[in-house]
Formats: structure tokens, C-alpha cells, sequence
């Protein structure tokens, strides 16, 4: 059994060897001209403002939360799915009322809206939010892409 | 050298659990403190499988192990909830500086 | 590869000379060069297929001008030369890293996310015998291994220090996380049917042709099963639709944003290469693995030796060619869409199914 | 010395330096950096006391769901005023102090300690019988996690819900 577990650990090894030695050749081969400019933080050729340290939205962590614990769900299941077929009904039974349980908690999130992501607010540019813009420039958006342009 | 035995497995947990206590008891971060009480169930463990597989002969503690990784990972995702609340509250998540209880 | 180990330790007499755990490693760490460079080769062949692929569905040629560059023959091999050459530059390209980054870490995000790919192909079947590491956790392994990309991919967003960076490696940390239960589900629905993560036995419990695959068990339920995994690990793999953390438009190139030269070679080449594990993974538990189609035609002849590893190959490119086909067709999806198909579609459908199939077999 | 002592020094090593740059390291995402190290040796060491199931949970729970919550948290709690998420650190020569002495106490309780040890058997794959135990000797404690899930899902979501508003 150790054998088996020894192999991904030396092809981890092996790789990380690989990655290692192509960085080497490459160190070598290439050419190195360093400046200031190369240097910069890119930020599609404008000079970086601040740093990058932007507060995150919130839901980042909710998801990650929910994730945490339907991932430990998932750790319960798998050693019941090994064995489902010797136990039989029992055991789906007791495995049903796990997943019911924690299915409340996905109803939950759903229901409090912590599965909804910002949407885009696509009303403001209907055909009902501003009808004469919409069909003005339904009509001639050469017009209206040439004054962006302009 | 003595063959690796019990002995080896719970010096290995012991510290560990050392080290886990060390970065509970002095980081400022509540973060990294939760790493640290990570660290300690870490070497819990250990110790559960260690004795499993040395004294019992069955497989009890990896199934008590599994358990502690469950509550671990409850207690972080909660925990974690609490530390950002007392970010948003106080500005800081500085053990040292959240001190008070009004805002 | 005990055997493969036996035949070896008889055949030479120098090797028998070393010990039999030195000599194991010996030929772990070869077998697991190899892969590296079969991973390499790998992403370079699907390089240039999927420029010709999207090419074609573009009805566009691709890329035509790189060939031998003999004379005569200039003209022909439809620019087969194309991703050597792009290889060779990206390895002579000069490897720049911002004066704002972490360098350790920098260097170290690439890694993670490789060898995290490159452990996972340990456990996946080729052949009846023809798999490195025969473990009893195999499907679990890979779910657990893999997850390791997640923080790969953090650190090389947070370790750049860029805007870009950062936002592409939450993104797809936080998409990688979303999908990984509907994939996790949808894998165990195939545990429980089949009763063991081994993969040798999930594929041998496939045996028999077309019809005894696991996709068309339970119909249509599996069938179902099979489509939720495959979206999930698309979006596991940060292939469009689901390509958001790198969306060019809008993040520049995701975490990668930073990376030049070879450093960001490696993240290409596991992504490539992680295509192909996702189709070997998934031919395997759903898809017969090195089944034929065929079943006892002629014997089972097209079941046996190097048929085995042909078959899984040819699986896994189909698998491969469908996520390109989807990449070239459809557009990007946004944000809330994606967190919906994740939480809201494919997630409650994978329990569904759990439930269904679990009354099936009961009854 | 054999290749199961070998791995396990090279494992206990790897597991105590890295969780030993975790303590000591100043940066936030190192601390993390040497946690997931941590983590990762320890897996080995489950492997190395035949836990396979154990190692694989320990990579998916901790590694790609913990750890990943814990960046999270970190991106999500730093203040954005320096480049560099520093942490400081208080009271470390006392820390140290007490924590020395507790491990110099836990040491010499292992050692002086008649533990009563059998020979260990044979690996064997753990992941059926983890199930088995799962559906029936500790059944309980399978449903009452489930309720523990249940419990810290609805609440920890309210509480980071709570900033939107």
C-alpha cells in the first residue's frame, strides 16, 4: 500500500525536478535586459495606482463557507457510497436524512440570496427603461459608434 | 536508531501541538491564530491514528479523526465568519486591539 | 509494476545489485519524468489542435507558414511546426518579474499547480495493468490532489501584486470551489453503483461493449450524471464557457497576468495537460475506459494489450475535442450565471440523482 | 534504517519546519504557505500509519477547503494601508517560555509512559470499513455532524451576510 502512495509523492518530486531544470535551461538561454519599465506592475500600460490591495466582496467568503461544508459532505459520502451496496436500505435511509440536512442549509443560502452573484443591471438598457434611445440607436448605430469614436 | 514506533509518532504530535500553541498564544492576527488551533487538532490527530494503528490494532481512531476534521473545518468556517465581523466592526482584526465591546 | 519491477530486477545484474525500494524510486522518478515530458509533448499537440480546431470552425486556416522549411516541401504539413516554435520561444523568452511581486512565492505558485496535475495522473488507468500507482482511493485521490490548484492559484494571484492578478486568482479559486461538488457528486454516483474508488475496478466492472459503459446504465440517469461532470470539470479546468478567471477582455490573463517566459509556459502546460487527465478521468469512470466498444466481437481482440491504452487515449481525446468544440461556440458566461449553474442547477440536480438511483438500486 | 523510518523522518521534518515557518513567519501568506506544507506532511504521516482514507480527507477538508477559507478570510480582512500583510507578534519570550516547558513535560510524560503497545498489523485499505463504522457504531455522531454542518452553514452565512446591509 505504500508503494502506492510513494508513486504521486516521486512524480511530484520528479516533476517540480522538471519544472526546475526547464527554468534552469531557460535561465541560461535567455536574454536578460532588465528596466525599470519591465519591471512595473502591469496595468495595461497606464502607471499602477496604489497597490492591489482591494477589499473583496463579501460573497468570495460565502461561497467558499458553503463550499467547506458541502466538500465535508462530500467526505461523508464517499465512504457510504463504497459500502451503499452491502448495507442496502438502511443505510440510504440514514444517508438521505444527512443530505436532507444539510440540503436545508443550501435552501437556506438560496432563499437569503447568498447564492446570487451582482448581476448587471440589463433593465437600465431595455427597449422599456428608454424607448426613443433604444430605437434611435437600433436605427443608426453608425451614428452613435462614430461620437464614441469622435 | 530504534525503529520508528508510537513513541516517534507522538514526540512528532507533541511537538506540533507546541508549535500550534505557540502561534495561539503570540500571533496578533486573529487569523493566524485560527492556522495555529488548526495545527493543534493537526496533532490530535496524529495522536488518534498513532494509538489506532499501535495500541488498538483497529480503525476507532481514524473515524474519531475524521470527526475532529469535521468539527475543524465547522469551527474555521465560523470562526472565520466572526473574525470578518470584527473586522467590519473595529477596523482591525489585531487581537491585541480588539479589545472593546462597544464599537 | 511489481511485476514490471521483477522482470527488470531478473534481466539485470547491475540493477539487482541496489535494493529494491532504492531501485523502485529509481524508476518512479524516470516514469515520473516521463510523464513531465508526455505532459509537455501533450500540451503542445492540443496547442496546435485547438488553433486548428478553432481555425476551422472560425472557417479560417489556423496557423500554415511553420513547416521543415525544406524547399520544396515548404508548402506542406499544414504548419505542424507551429507550437515547437512557440515552445522554443517561450523557453528563450526573457522570464520578467515585477519589481512589486513576491518573488518566492512567485515562483513557487507554478509548481503547486503542476505537480498537483502531474500526481493525479499516477492513479488513472491505461490499461488493465498499465497504471503507475494502483491505489484503493484512486477517485478519491484525485478529487483530494487536485484541490491542491486552488491554492496554486491563489498564491500566484496574490504574489504577483497585481489588479488583475489577485481579482483572476479569487475568481477562480472561488469558481474552482463552486464546481468541485458537483464534480465530487457526480463521481460518487459511479462509487456507489460500481462499490469501490479503485479505478481498475470501476473499469472492470464496464466490461461487456457499448452498452454495459456506465454512461448508459440507469438510463438516463447516468447519462445525466455524465453531463453534470463534464460541465463541472470544464469548469474545473477554467475552459469556456466557464473561462471567467481569465477572461481576456476584462482581467487581462487572470493569475497569469505576471508570468512571462517559461513560468508561464507551466501554467499552460497544466492546463493542457489537466484537459487530458479530466478526459482520461472521466473516460474512465464513465466511458468504459480501456473497454472497446465492442465487447466479445472476434473474441474481445480489440480488448486486449495495445488496444487497452488506445482506446483510453482515443476516449479522453473525444472528451478533449468536445471541450474544445464547446470553447469555440459558445460565449463566455457571466459572473451570477456561473455561480447559478454551479449552486442552483447542477448541484441539486447531482443530489437528485444520488437520491434516484439510490431507490433504483434498492428496488 | 528502512524506507518506512527514512519517509517518516523526512515527513516529521518536513511537517515541523514548515509548521515552524508558520509560527515564526511575519507575513500573513507565508504563515498559510508553511500551514498548507504542514498539512501536506501530515497526510504523509496518516499514510504512514495506514490511513489512507484519513490522508485524502485531510488534502480535501483541510488543504483545498480550510486553507482556502483562511486566504479568504485573509484577503478579505487585510488592511490595505501597507504593500505587505504583516503580523506581529506579542509576548514571545514568555510564549516560548511556557510552551518549552509544556513540551519538555509532554516529552518525558511519552517516554516515561508504559503504553500498552501491540504489534501493528498489516495496511489494509480503510475506506470500506470507515463506512461500515459510519452506518452503524457511530451513527449518532454521523447525524449529529450533519446537524453541526447544518448549524455553522446557516450561521456563519448570517454573520457574513450581516455586512452587506
Amino acid at each position: 500500500m505504500l508503494f502506492n502512495f510513494a508513486a504521486p509523492l516521486i512524480f511530484i518530486l520528479a516533476g517540480a525536478l522538471f519544472i526546475a531544470l526547464n527554468l534552469v535551461i531557460s535561465r541560461l538561454l535567455q536574454p536578460r535586459f532588465p528596466s525599470v519599465g519591465k519591471a512595473t506592475t502591469y496595468e495595461c500600460g497606464e502607471i499602477p495606482i496604489g497597490t492591489s490591495w482591494i477589499q473583496f466582496n463579501i460573497r468570495f467568503y460565502v461561497i467558499a463557507l458553503i463550499f467547506v461544508i458541502f466538500d465535508v459532505e462530500i467526505v461523508f459520502l464517499i465512504p457510504w457510497a463504497v459500502v451503499f451496496k452491502d448495507l442496502g436500505l438502511f443505510a440510504f435511509v440514514e444517508m438521505m436524512i444527512f443530505i436532507g440536512m444539510l440540503l436545508l442549509g443550501l435552501a437556506y443560502a438560496w432563499r437569503k440570496g447568498d447564492l446570487e452573484w451582482d448581476k448587471p443591471e440589463t433593465d437600465k438598457f431595455s427597449r422599456e427603461a428608454a424607448p426613443e434611445l433604444f430605437e434611435e440607436i437600433s436605427a443608426r448605430p453608425e451614428k452613435v459608434t462614430g461620437e464614441l469614436v469622435g | 536508531m530504534i525503529q520508528v514506533g508510537l513513541h516517534h509518532f507522538l514526540i512528532l504530535s507533541a511537538v506540533l501541538f507546541s508549535l500550534g500553541l505557540l502561534a495561539v498564544l503570540t500571533k496578533k492576527n486573529a487569523v493566524t491564530v485560527l492556522m495555529g488551533i488548526e495545527l493543534i487538532l493537526n496533532a490530535a490527530n496524529i495522536n488518534f491514528v498513532a494509538f489506532a494503528r499501535y495500541t488498538d490494532n483497529g480503525i476507532h481512531g481514524q473515524v474519531f479523526a475524521v470527526f475532529v476534521i469535521v468539527t475543524a473545518a465547522a469551527g474555521a468556517a465560523v470562526a472565520l465568519a466572526i473574525v470578518l465581523n470584527i473586522y467590519k466592526q473595529l477596523k482591525t482584526v489585531n487581537l491585541d486591539e480588539a479589545d472593546s465591546l462597544a464599537r | 509494476m511489481k511485476d514490471l519491477l521483477d522482470s527488470i530486477l531478473q534481466g539485470s545484474s547491475f540493477l539487482a545489485n541496489l535494493s529494491e525500494v532504492a531501485l523502485a524510486i529509481l524508476l518512479l522518478a524516470i516514469a515520473g519524468l516521463l510523464f513531465a515530458g508526455v505532459a509537455a509533448v501533450c500540451a503542445l499537440v492540443f496547442v496546435y489542435v485547438e488553433r486548428k480546431v478553432a481555425a476551422h470552425m472560425q472557417d479560417r486556416l489556423g496557423p500554415m507558414e511553420v513547416n521543415t522549411g525544406i524547399p520544396l516541401l515548404k508548402n506542406i504539413g499544414h504548419g505542424w511546426a507551429q507550437t515547437i516554435a512557440d515552445a522554443l520561444k517561450l523557453l528563450l523568452k526573457e522570464d520578467i518579474v515585477p519589481g512589486a511581486a513576491d518573488r518566492k512565492l512567485h515562483l513557487i505558485a507554478p509548481f503547486i499547480i503542476f505537480c498537483s496535475v502531474l500526481a493525479a495522473v499516477t492513479v488513472l488507468p491505461f490499461g488493465e495493468k498499465l497504471v503507475v500507482s494502483d491505489m484503493n482511493i484512486g477517485v478519491f485521490f484525485v478529487l483530494a490532489i487536485t484541490s491542491f490548484s486552488v491554492i496554486g492559484m491563489i498564491l500566484a494571484g496574490w504574489a504577483s501584486n497585481n489588479k488583475w492578478s489577485l481579482l483572476g486568482g479569487m475568481r477562480s479559486a472561488a469558481q474552482i470551489v463552486s464546481y468541485e461538488i458537483p464534480s465530487g457528486l457526480a463521481v460518487l454516483i459511479v462509487v456507489m453503483q460500481v462499490g469501490s474508488l479503485n479505478f481498475g475496478d470501476i473499469v472492470a466492472a464496464q466490461a461487456g461493449g457499448l452498452f454495459h459503459w456506465n454512461v448508459f446504465r440507469f438510463f438516463p440517469l447516468n447519462l445525466i450524471a455524465f453531463l453534470i461532470a463534464f460541465l463541472a470539470t470544464l469548469a474545473e479546468a477554467n475552459r469556456a464557457p466557464f473561462d471567467l478567471p481569465e477572461a481576456e477582455s476584462e482581467l487581462t490573463a487572470g493569475f497569469a497576468t505576471e508570468y512571462s517566459g517559461f513560468k508561464w509556459a507551466v501554467f499552460f502546460l497544466s492546463e493542457y495537460f489537466n484537459m487530458f487527465l479530466i478526459g482520461v478521468f472521466l473516460s474512465s469512470l464513465f466511458l468504459g475506459g480501456w473497454h472497446s466498444p465492442f465487447g466479445g466481437l472476434l473474441g474481445g481482440f480489440f480488448d486486449k494489450g495495445l488496444w487497452q491504452p488506445f482506446w483510453v487515449i482515443l476516449k479522453a481525446v473525444v472528451i478533449i475535442f468536445l471541450q474544445m468544440w464547446l470553447r469555440w461556440t459558445l460565449p463566455r458566461l457571466r459572473v451570477d450565471q456561473l455561480m447559478y449553474t454551479s449552486w442552483k442547477v447542477l448541484t441539486p440536480f447531482a443530489f437528485g440523482l444520488i437520491f434516484f438511483i439510490g431507490l433504483w438500486m434498492l428496488f | 534504517m528502512n524506507a518506512f523510518d527514512i519517509s517518516f523522518y523526512i515527513f516529521a521534518a518536513g511537517a515541523v519546519v514548515s509548521a515552524a515557518v508558520m509560527v515564526f513567519a511575519r507575513n500573513l501568506i507565508y504563515c498559510a504557505v508553511g500551514l498548507l506544507f504542514a498539512l501536506a506532511n501530515v497526510a504523509a504521516i496518516y499514510v504512514l500509519l495506514g490511513a489512507d482514507f484519513l490522508a485524502a480527507t485531510q488534502l480535501m477538508i483541510y488543504v483545498g477547503g480550510i486553507l482556502a477559507l483562511l486566504l479568504f478570510g485573509i484577503m478579505l480582512s487585510v488592511k490595505f494601508t501597507g504593500v505587505e500583510l504583516r503580523t506581529g507578534t506579542l509576548q514571545m519570550l514568555p510564549g516560548l517560555l511556557v510552551v518549552a516547558g509544556l513540551l519538555g513535560l509532554l516529552i518525558r510524560m511519552i517516554l516515561r509512559t508504559e503504553w500498552a503497545m501491540l504489534e501493528p498489523g498489516e495496511f489494509q485499505p480503510t475506506t470500506a470499513s470507515i463506512g461500515r463504522h459510519f452506518m452503524t457504531d457511530y451513527l449518532i455522531p454521523f447525524e449529529v455532524a450533519s446537524v453541526l454542518l447544518l448549524v455553522a452553514l446557516i450561521g456563519a452565512a448570517y454573520m457574513a451576510r450581516r455586512e452587506k446591509s
